[in-house]
């Protein structure tokens, strides 16, 4: 029993931090349509940054500017390239947030090299026991935070101006635009909001139990993606939802590999939640929680 | 009309590409069968994602399937695989049938789902049928993958062998140069075939339903199941390219069909103007080969570190430029590489006269992509 | 004398560079005045406010010539943020709500530039006394309200700015005409609280009831303009929105050689019962009707009454919720749009759909789809058989392009035809279809009176040609009168007048409906 | 589009014509051997110069590890050279990058393949497989592709030391010899997807079925970069020991959570597993108290032996600066093989690529100085060339942070074969 509960603690936690990149999708998705290939380098960037920073400046600093840097990152990529796309359609946004990935991922990887970058995360190899359970205290905290993330989208998108401007500028842009709401300005605030939580991510995807930073950082965002997904493409709610249940979907399919072999083969953790995904889909087009009139192609 | 010179351009691309093995070295036929495999696929990507409108990430699955289906039915049983030793034209066949019959199977999701969500779903069988390739090893020889038997016509082997010395013009023709004009054979009738596709009443259907579902039914077209014939008959491209892929390979793994390719072949098709089966070729070749090209020549680039050395070497900096010049095209050109080659067509060409129409101006106008919304306008 | 508040002088705006939407709109808003802005779909008044209000940018409109001066301030340069922070806000044709977002935060959202808490707590209660259903459902998604409470919201957001100069883009569009009295008297009392108020309006009678003057917009350029009294009393208006002028032209049914081969001959067509809802809202309710074969039959009725809907229902793209369509002994409603078009019924849409990069000749063969029967495969190989239907009918569209004046046009791109030519071009897919009845939505709407009049002797040959039955639907009352044997006159989903054009042009209903509760 | 199919079939027409007069099925008469010396010479080989390639990955996921190997191999071909040479011509490496790209690897290897004579390396997984099986065709002989068993197939590839799946029979023989493990408990496996890891599992299996012990397999992938979830349900299956076929990131983790499960368990890590960066992240502890590596190639710090020490004392001069590693030595044997295939062939008098293929086949006992386990047999074809491993600890104190532990070959290692 305390086998599957350990491993449904670490599912969550896992799948709240996916939803935190997930939620970056959807951000950008909603404010300017673009879907984000190049979300999972902004990560390995925001954990890259604090990896570097860390022993001159000390990790908290650090984090704080892995976040300054994504988020920054993300603007400038929607106010250069976004912005001056030729044809301004989400199927060439996409195509060029893919080159964009590229160029991110290939510099990336040139100076991460083959070391194994560590983060300096004062919480280090360190569990919490909850009776015969235990958690590394890094997940611990990114559940925490992650909790503390959303309540502040949730303040920042229903108590602020701001918030509930990019909200209008999403369902639409142009009336919006007619309340004096500068398109341009929630945009650039998407892109960045969502730097910060791939930051954030980054930085509890890369700290124990994994051992640092390394490249592959960057393909493990695509496991948000199903998250998004299922979630519901325009709804930072269903990105929770959707982190959740497929964090818990890969533990539960790794945690039982060996009863679910003879059925669904050896490496069924890796497509589980694309299966999960491809079958809500079907059942519900729009998403767990996104609106119907979220099709935007 | 413009037409003549078109075809005459395209008779001599045609004669170059037949004189082309005379002169290349192995290192340009091989990169040219990858061109040609890629070619293919891309341009069936383009007839349902440019032409029909569905965007599909999954076109890699496809592949996979015929590139496999060729392996299993023309490869002998091994101690490892299993194998039907079918003739390989018979192969060949089968990988473009079961590869569009696959595509049809799936064509229900893709009238169920539209535009990204479409796309995801897609991007999900790329999963999935990696992960059948995997564990399926008695038939795909699992992560390793297994070889694949080369292509024979009536006793003449497009590999080194069967006959064992064949020159043309004095020029050895080995397996790279039978398989080149396989190959090109291929090629060619793929892109015929589509442009026929393209210009007739199927292609006008699928623009149709692209453009907008409703009107395409009001004028008697079924959208359900015109939705699945641009599914089956990009599947079946797929599954040409990646029985292709197999043969220049000489193997097939499961590593070769991964979400990059899938990737690839959109870059190909957007890279090169959605629709435009010119484009799709021109794409492929710039996504295929440039990668291949720089690795082999950046070495001459004179402010590059050597390999190794921990500077920007040649290969880094190829994969940067691959990046940057996706980034370049889609920020300056628009339509791709073909829009931009129909407008320098119409301005070295007489000038259209300069149409002044109006306009109603209730109801949106073409949305940027902060507002994109669908085109059709129900309550 | 200060400077009138909003000055519009020599106005040219054009849309991607080509598209003329405006020539030489001149225009002035005084303080404190409302003034109203009349014309019909087309007429460019929606671009006179995107031009205003400096949101022409982002439907790919720029201003190619004059200027528009706000408070003596040319605001040329400015982007919509800074037009709204200056007191001029736009409320946008359709309401356009946020439907996610709920009515505080609707309001909210309209107050965006508004940075003093003091200043936009007051410009809301002002908001919550104009309007207070607001203030009762400000908890609940814009969406859920009625249309006429979300129009309200619509203008009680824009208010949030406490703007001086309100630009109201058809606030009586679909709404009942209680409701549109309602509006008159809110915009009446908005103006009274001191801010000028610039109305577009189809709606004649309700704009020129509240404005103090009013100025005719047709095909871009001002016809008329002077104190709204003046027009409401000129012949012009009158024969524009009424038609009163215009002679009714009876039409002889004359079989002729047809231009192209011949559809099965008409069939009645049978409406009964007819009601569409969606979700909550009633599109249509209990219509009957019949057309009789071979006739025109024109269903009219003001912007919302559901002409539209009732067409999409004939075609088979809205599926009934209660009620019968029949033709000949198809029963329609029971198909899907494609099995309908099968039977011989062809439609064009309101917005025009074609393929603009293609040629006139691959849109007009579009039609043919369902006549054609090449496959994938034949079509790929280009068969002997596939190539000679092709070739068939590729001569056949040519026809239908002669007959309707677009024949020297066939290999010419859609997207270089001008506006009234792809109309045709519209027209002509749907006569490849080779029809036995027609729906025409809207085939004039945004075109000039002399356009419009070639429209009509078009549709007059092409049934006399083809023999075929034809429904048209116009929201252009004087278009019809010459054309249409038999007139259906909706209005809010609901059948409120049948007859001839000159029964319906009379009946007092039909008079309410266009031109508001006073007129009758 | 109308006349293409006219046009290209009159083109096609044309061209078969001119094909058919130019053709030929006859091979001219046998080439002359080129060298000036007794020795038949092919690809590659010139009178003065032998060239050989290297397809490796300098910018892909082992981008820095292959930087080390690169520049060893260099160091080492120049001592050759200073030194003589091979048959009496320099050595000159050809080094591409196929950034770990199958499509890339299979191009360079065409544009490589007639003019090398062999290839001393082709790195990673599925790039070599793409590229074995040409070569093969080709008669070119290959190094340094890893030790998957897969690779056995080819008689042309020369594994250095012993196989994945002999690796994995050690590491559990030395489990149940000297760590302690009791007969009858669990071992738990976790292994990449793909041949290394297949490979590794399956002499687990055989090891485990030769000493009563049971498998608990967990596959995982490259990206799986956090093994919470393997490390509980390993746990949950109370495994006494774990054999890890993966990447330094997964030791890590895996090291890490284990202990901080209270899992106080021995982690046996294959041959490239171990990185001693590892030793900067929080899981050092766990690491420095649990980890072993075992390896075909002897690790870095290893006195003992004078191939090691040549080869370290090499790289530092050739690159006082860098990474220090088992790629040192590795890339430094490797290319010794080479040089000893080049110099059989040399002596039969054979210097084509097939001659190298054949020395290599005929090589029955290769020693290396302490290298890799001496007595190396590439005469048996399709077997591992040894049973011999090297075992070491992580360890804080040792260069490279492994500290050689001991060299084994355990009984169900020698009683492994592929094939059976």
């Amino acid at each position: 029993m305390s086998y599957l509960l350990e491993q449904v603690l670490n599912g969550l936690s896992y799948g709240l931090v996916l939803s935190l990149i997930a939620a970056g999708f959807a951000i950008v998705f909603t404010s300017t349509g673009v879907l984000n290939f190049a979300h999972g380098s902004v990560v390995l960037l925001g954990a890259y940054l604090v990896a570097v920073l860390h022993p001159t400046i000390g990790f908290w600093p650090a984090v704080l500017v892995g976040m300054a840097g994504s988020a920054v990152t993300g603007v400038l990529i929607n106010a250069v390239l976004v912005r001056n796309l030729a044809d301004r359609k989400p199927d060439t946004a996409a195509i060029l947030m893919l080159g964009v990935d590229i160029v991110l991922l290939t510099e990336l990887t040139r100076r991460i090299g083959n070391q194994v970058l560590t983060l300096g995360a004062p919480w280090g190899a360190s569990v919490v026991r909850f009776g015969d359970v235990s958690l590394p205290t890094g997940r611990v905290l990114a559940a925490g935070v992650t909790v503390v993330a959303f309540a502040g989208l949730w303040y920042l998108f229903s108590r602020t101006d701001l918030g509930v401007g990019m909200r209008a500028a999403a369902a639409d842009g142009p009336t919006a635009s007619l309340m004096g709401i500068r398109l341009s300005r929630t945009a650039a605030t998407g892109w960045a909001l969502a730097g910060v939580l791939a930051a954030v991510a980054g930085v509890f995807l890369t700290s124990f139990p994994a051992p640092g930073v390394a490249p592959t950082v960057a393909l493990s965002a695509f496991a948000a993606i199903p998250a998004w997904v299922l979630g519901g493409f325009d709804s930072v709610p269903g990105a929770v939802v959707g982190g959740l249940v497929i964090g818990l979907t890969s533990a539960l399919v790794t945690g039982y590999e060996a009863e679910l072999e003879p059925f669904l083969g050896t490496g069924f953790g890796e497509v589980a939640p694309y299966v999960v995904m491809i079958v809500v889909l079907l059942v519900r087009p729009s998403g767990l929680l996104g609106s119907k009139e979220a099709v935007r192609v | 009309m413009s037409e003549l010179p078109r075809k005459a351009g395209g008779a001599v691309l045609v004669l170059v590409a037949l004189a082309l093995p005379l002169v290349l070295s192995d290192f340009w036929l091989q990169t040219g069968l990858f061109v040609m495999a890629a070619a293919i696929g891309a341009v069936g990507l383009t007839l349902l994602v440019g032409v029909a409108g569905q965007l599909s990430l999954g076109h890699a699955a496809f592949a996979a399937i015929g590139a496999y289906v060729y392996a299993y039915t023309t490869g002998e049983t091994t101690t490892s695989v299993t194998g039907l030793g079918l003739p390989p034209v018979l192969g060949l066949v089968l990988a473009v049938g079961v590869a569009a019959l696959v595509g049809a199977a799936f064509s229900p999701v893709a009238g169920r789902l539209r535009g990204i969500y479409l796309g995801l779903a897609t991007l999900g069988l790329v999963f999935v049928v990696r992960h059948l390739l995997v564990n399926l090893s008695d038939w795909t020889g699992g992560f390793t993958g297994r070889s694949v038997e080369s292509f024979a016509l009536g006793g003449f082997s497009f590999s080194n062998r069967d006959p064992d010395y064949l020159a043309v013009a004095g020029v050895e023709f080995e397996g790279l140069h039978r398989l080149w004009y396989l190959f090109l054979v291929l090629a060619v009738a793929a892109c015929w075939l589509a442009s026929n596709l393209r210009a007739g009443r199927t292609g006008r259907a699928w623009a149709n339903v692209r453009d907008s579902e409703t009107a395409a039914a009001a004028m008697g077209v079924g959208v359900a199941q015109v939705k699945a014939s641009a599914f089956v008959v990009s599947s079946g491209y797929a599954g040409l390219a990646g029985a292709m892929l197999a043969l220049a390979y000489g193997r097939v793994a499961p590593d070769v069909f991964g979400l990059t390719a899938s990737v690839d072949f959109l870059v190909m098709i957007v890279l090169g103007g959605l629709g435009s089966v010119t484009g799709a070729v021109v794409g492929a070749l710039f996504v295929t080969a440039l990668p291949l090209v720089l690795a082999q020549y950046s070495s001459a680039l004179p402010f590059l570190a050597a390999p190794g050395s921990g500077g920007l070497d040649p290969s880094t900096a190829s994969r940067i430029v691959y990046g940057l010049a996706i980034i370049a095209v889609l920020v300056f050109l628009r339509g791709g590489l073909a829009g931009a080659a129909r407008r320098l067509r119409q301005r070295t060409s007489t000038p259209a006269a300069p149409p002044a129409p109006r306009t109603p101006d209730d109801g949106d106008r073409p949305v940027a992509v902060t507002t994109p919304r669908s085109k059709e306008t129900t309550r | 004398m200060s400077p009138p508040l909003l000055t519009v002088e020599h106005l040219d705006v054009v849309y991607d560079g080509t598209i003329t939407a405006l020539s030489d709109v001149s225009l002035t808003v005084g303080e404190g005045q409302v003034v109203a802005v009349l014309g019909s779909n087309g007429a460019g008044k929606t671009s006179l406010l995107r031009a205003v209000s400096r949101a022409l940018d982002s439907y790919g409109g720029s201003v190619t010539g004059g200027t528009v001066r706000f408070a003596g301030e040319d605001l040329a340069g400015l982007d919509t943020a800074a037009v709204v922070r200056r007191g001029l806000v736009q409320v946008p044709e359709g309401r356009r709500v946020f439907r996610d977002l709920t009515v505080a935060e609707n309001l909210r959202a309209g107050g965006y530039t508004v940075r003093d808490a003091a200043a936009r707590a007051e410009a809301r209660d002002r908001v919550f006394d104009l309007f207070p259903i607001l203030a009762e459902r400000r908890d609940q998604p814009g969406g859920l309200l009625s249309g006429g409470q979300q129009q309200m919201l619509a203008m009680g957001r824009a208010l949030m700015v406490s703007p001086r100069l309100l630009l109201l883009d058809e606030p009586s569009l679909g709404l009942a005409p209680l409701l549109v009295d309602q509006i008159g008297e809110i915009v009446t009392e908005i103006n009274r609280q001191g801010t000028a108020v610039l109305l577009i309006e189809q709606n004649a009678v309700m704009g020129l009831r509240v404005a103090d003057a009013a100025s005719v917009l047709e095909i871009g350029r001002v016809t008329a303009s002077g104190p709204a009294a003046e027009l409401a009393a000129s012949d012009e208006v009158q024969e524009r929105y009424l038609g009163v002028a215009v002679p009714v032209v009876a039409t002889e049914v004359v079989g002729s050689e047809p231009a192209i081969p011949t559809a099965e001959p008409p069939q009645r067509l049978r409406v009964e019962g007819l009601t569409v809802r969606f979700g909550g809202i009633t599109a249509l309710s209990e219509v009957s009707f019949t057309v009789e074969p071979g006739t025109v039959h024109a269903l009219i009725g003001p912007n919302g009454a559901g002409k539209s809907t009732l067409v999409n229902v004939l075609g088979g793209a809205y599926r009934a919720t209660e009620g019968a369509v029949h033709y000949g002994d198809a029963e329609l409603t029971a198909l899907p749009a494609h099995r309908v078009a099968g039977l011989g019924v062809a439609r064009t849409f309101q917005n025009i759909s074609l393929a603009l990069e293609d040629t006139v000749e691959d849109n007009l063969l579009v039609g043919r789809h369902r006549l054609m029967r090449a496959g994938v495969l034949s079509g790929a190989f280009r068969s002997p058989r596939a190539r000679r239907e092709e070739r068939e009918h590729r001569e056949t569209v040519a026809g239908i392009a002669e007959l309707l004046g677009i024949g020297a046009l066939l290999r010419t791109p859609v997207h270089t035809l001008a506006y009234g030519d792809r109309k045709r071009v519209e027209m002509g897919r749907a006569l490849a279809a080779r029809p036995s009845l027609l729906l025409l939505d809207e085939p004039v709407a945004g075109m000039t009176h002399g356009e419009s009049q070639e429209m009509a002797e078009t549709i007059r040959q092409v049934r006399r040609d083809l023999g075929l039955s034809i429904v048209l639907v116009e929201h252009d009352m004087p278009f019809v009168m010459g054309l249409a044997e038999q007139v259906t006159v909706l209005d809010f989903g609901k059948k409120i007048a049948e007859g001839t054009p000159a029964a319906v042009q009379r009946d007092p209903e039909v008079l309410r409906a266009y031109l508001g509760a006073a007129a009758a | 589009m109308k006349h293409l199919p006219r046009a290209s079939a009159l083109s096609a027409a044309a061209v078969t014509l001119l094909a058919l007069a130019a053709c030929s099925t006859t091979a001219p008469s046998a080439e002359g051997g080129g060298g000036s010396d007794d020795v038949a010479t092919g690809n590659g080989v010139t009178d003065s110069e032998i060239t050989i390639g290297m397809l490796t990955d300098l910018s892909g996921p082992f981008a820095a590890g292959a930087a080390v190997q690169v520049t060893e191999t260099q160091a080492y071909w120049d001592q050759v050279n200073a030194d003589g040479g091979v048959c009496g011509r320099d050595v000159t490496v050809d080094v591409q990058d196929h950034g770990y790209d199958p499509q890339r690897a299979v191009t360079l290897y065409r544009s490589m393949a007639p003019d090398v004579i062999a290839l001393q390396q082709v790195l990673g997984g599925p790039t070599s497989s793409a590229v074995l099986p040409l070569a093969e065709q080709d008669d070119v002989y290959v190094g340094g592709v890893g030790w998957a068993g897969s690779a056995l197939a080819y008689p042309n590839n020369q594994l250095p030391g012993a196989s994945n799946a002999v690796q994995a029979a050690n590491a559990v023989d030395y489990m149940l010899d000297e760590l302690g493990v009791a007969e009858g408990s669990s071992i738990g496996v976790v292994y990449f997807a793909g041949d290394y890891g297949g490979d590794s599992l399956a002499g687990a299996e055989h090891a485990a079925e030769e000493r009563g012990v049971e498998i608990v397999a967990q596959e995982i992938t490259s990206q799986t970069t956090d093994l919470s979830a393997q490390a509980s349900a390993l746990a949950q299956a109370d495994v006494a020991g774990v054999v890890l076929a993966a990447a330094p990131t997964q030791f890590a983790s895996l090291a890490g959570v284990l202990s901080s499960q209270g899992a106080d368990v021995p982690i046996i890590g294959m041959n490239p597993t171990f990185n001693p960066s590892l030793l900067t992240t929080p899981a050092a502890d766990a690491l420095l108290a649990n980890a072993y590596s075992i390896t075909s190639i002897s690790p870095y710090a290893n006195t003992d032996a004078p191939g090691v020490q040549a080869a370290n004392d090499l790289y530092a001069e050739a690159d006082p600066d860098g990474a220090v590693g088992w790629e040192v030595p590795l890339a430094y044997v490797q290319a010794e093989l080479l040089k000893q295939a080049l110099d059989g062939a040399c002596e039969s008098g054979d210097l084509t690529p097939e001659g190298v293929v054949a020395a290599l086949g005929e090589s029955s006992s290769v020693d290396t100085e302490g290298l890799l386990p001496d007595g190396l047999d590439y005469s048996n074809a399709g077997q591992s060339p040894t049973t011999t491993v090297f075992i070491s600890k992580v360890s804080a104190d040792a260069d490279a942070g492994l500290e050689l532990l001991d060299q084994v070959s355990g009984p169900s290692a020698e009683s492994f074969s592929y094939g059976g």
